[in-house]
């Protein structure tokens, strides 16, 4: 199931949703605003969303995740517009009967998102400066991979 | 003929509208239009550099071929998640 | 933080709990019942709990992940006496500045759990029969850590 | 000496109590504690050689020795999660 949204994340029910009697492990991944980012103070963020590309390429990251992981559920939600600190901007949730497969597939499922989504998050400081976040190189997309 | 461009996040606000007019030769590839593009954004050519084709919502390598009703979008490197 | 429970887990508590603003990411694990084994239907489980110990393993479970990951917020919950098909046993919840490390901890910890606790885990059939689980050997406990 | 053994799981519903009382004699050691539990309980023999003892909740290997007033417990192999 692939949501892409201008409401807050109902994580809840995004957990309920995966739960599955053939399955014995469900994991949920946030993905969630920052006070800061490398020493820099965010106030906000915003989320730009190319949307029938965006809901395309998800659709196809969610069918390959089942290709690869016997996984039963699974659910992607992609949050646009403004997210305030603390708030989930995605939510990722997978139930599987092993546990080994949720944890491998949510993991894949978020790497895949932050690099092949058409979606733009800007980054908005308390003195309202306003920064897009385009990564600049491979080495700094690796970098990007491993945060948040 | 003309082709519509879809544009993103910073090359969107630099531009100030969402979508580009470009005039191409007919049958153009996307590289024809990169370098298009290129020359009328100079400011943003880094960008455009490091920047994705999408062709119909899929991304497109520089060969393709480009028609007047195709959907085409600029992707900036994106940073979702 | 620890828990042990014989309530239902409130895993939108966990969750909101483990929030934490200088966090980008979450990761939760819910472990829960099937409503099949091996091909054997259960109808429910029941799980004993040497409890003294098990808060005393389970702390040093937590300081251990805190050590090998930086994890800002960590809780284990794990429930006791009859637990329904769908329903969880165990819920772990971590968050982290980036999210590998999110990932990380909450599989190890979810491992550790079943290796080192002192719980134990009786399946109870549809016609009744109970079966205390006692996995046999390190081969079979290291196909238990890959199960559910 | 007379020490109380915690059992759990199988091992609790076959013996049909909770705890066991166990005579050794003063200072012995763990592996003595195995000796006598499984000549009293032979049907427990096979869990019991794949059991953990813990004393004072922290499990302990054969060579510890015992107290009186040791807080010990019969761990069979765990099974949660």
């Amino acid at each position: 199931m692939i949501q892409i949204t201008s409401s807050p994340i109902a994580t809840e029910h995004v957990l309920r949703a995966v739960g599955d009697p053939r399955c014995g492990a469900s994991v949920l991944f946030l993905g969630t605003t920052r006070a800061e980012t490398d020493g820099q103070p965010t106030e906000t963020l915003e989320y730009e969303c190319y949307e029938p590309m965006a809901r395309q390429i998800l659709s196809e990251l969610e069918a390959e995740a089942r290709r690869r992981w016997p996984i039963e559920q699974c659910w992607v939600v992609h949050r646009v517009g403004a997210v305030g600190i603390g708030e989930a901007s995605v939510a990722i949730a997978v139930s599987s009967p092993h546990r080994a497969d949720a944890f491998a597939a949510g993991q894949w499922l978020i790497d895949s998102v932050k690099q092949r989504v058409p979606i733009w998050k800007k980054e908005i400081s308390p003195d309202g400066r306003e920064q897009w976040q385009h990564p600049q190189s491979e080495a700094e997309r690796r970098t990007r991979m491993t945060s948040s | 003929m003309n082709v519509i461009v879809l544009v993103f996040a910073e090359a969107r606000v630099v531009i100030g509208r969402s979508s580009i007019e470009v005039a191409l030769p007919s049958g153009a590839s996307v590289a024809q239009l990169r370098r298009e593009i290129g020359q009328q954004f100079p400011r943003l050519q880094s960008l455009l550099g490091r920047s994705a084709v999408a062709v119909n919502q899929r991304f497109a390598d520089d060969a393709t071929t480009l028609g007047e009703h195709d959907e085409i979008a600029w992707i900036p490197p994106v940073s979702g998640g």
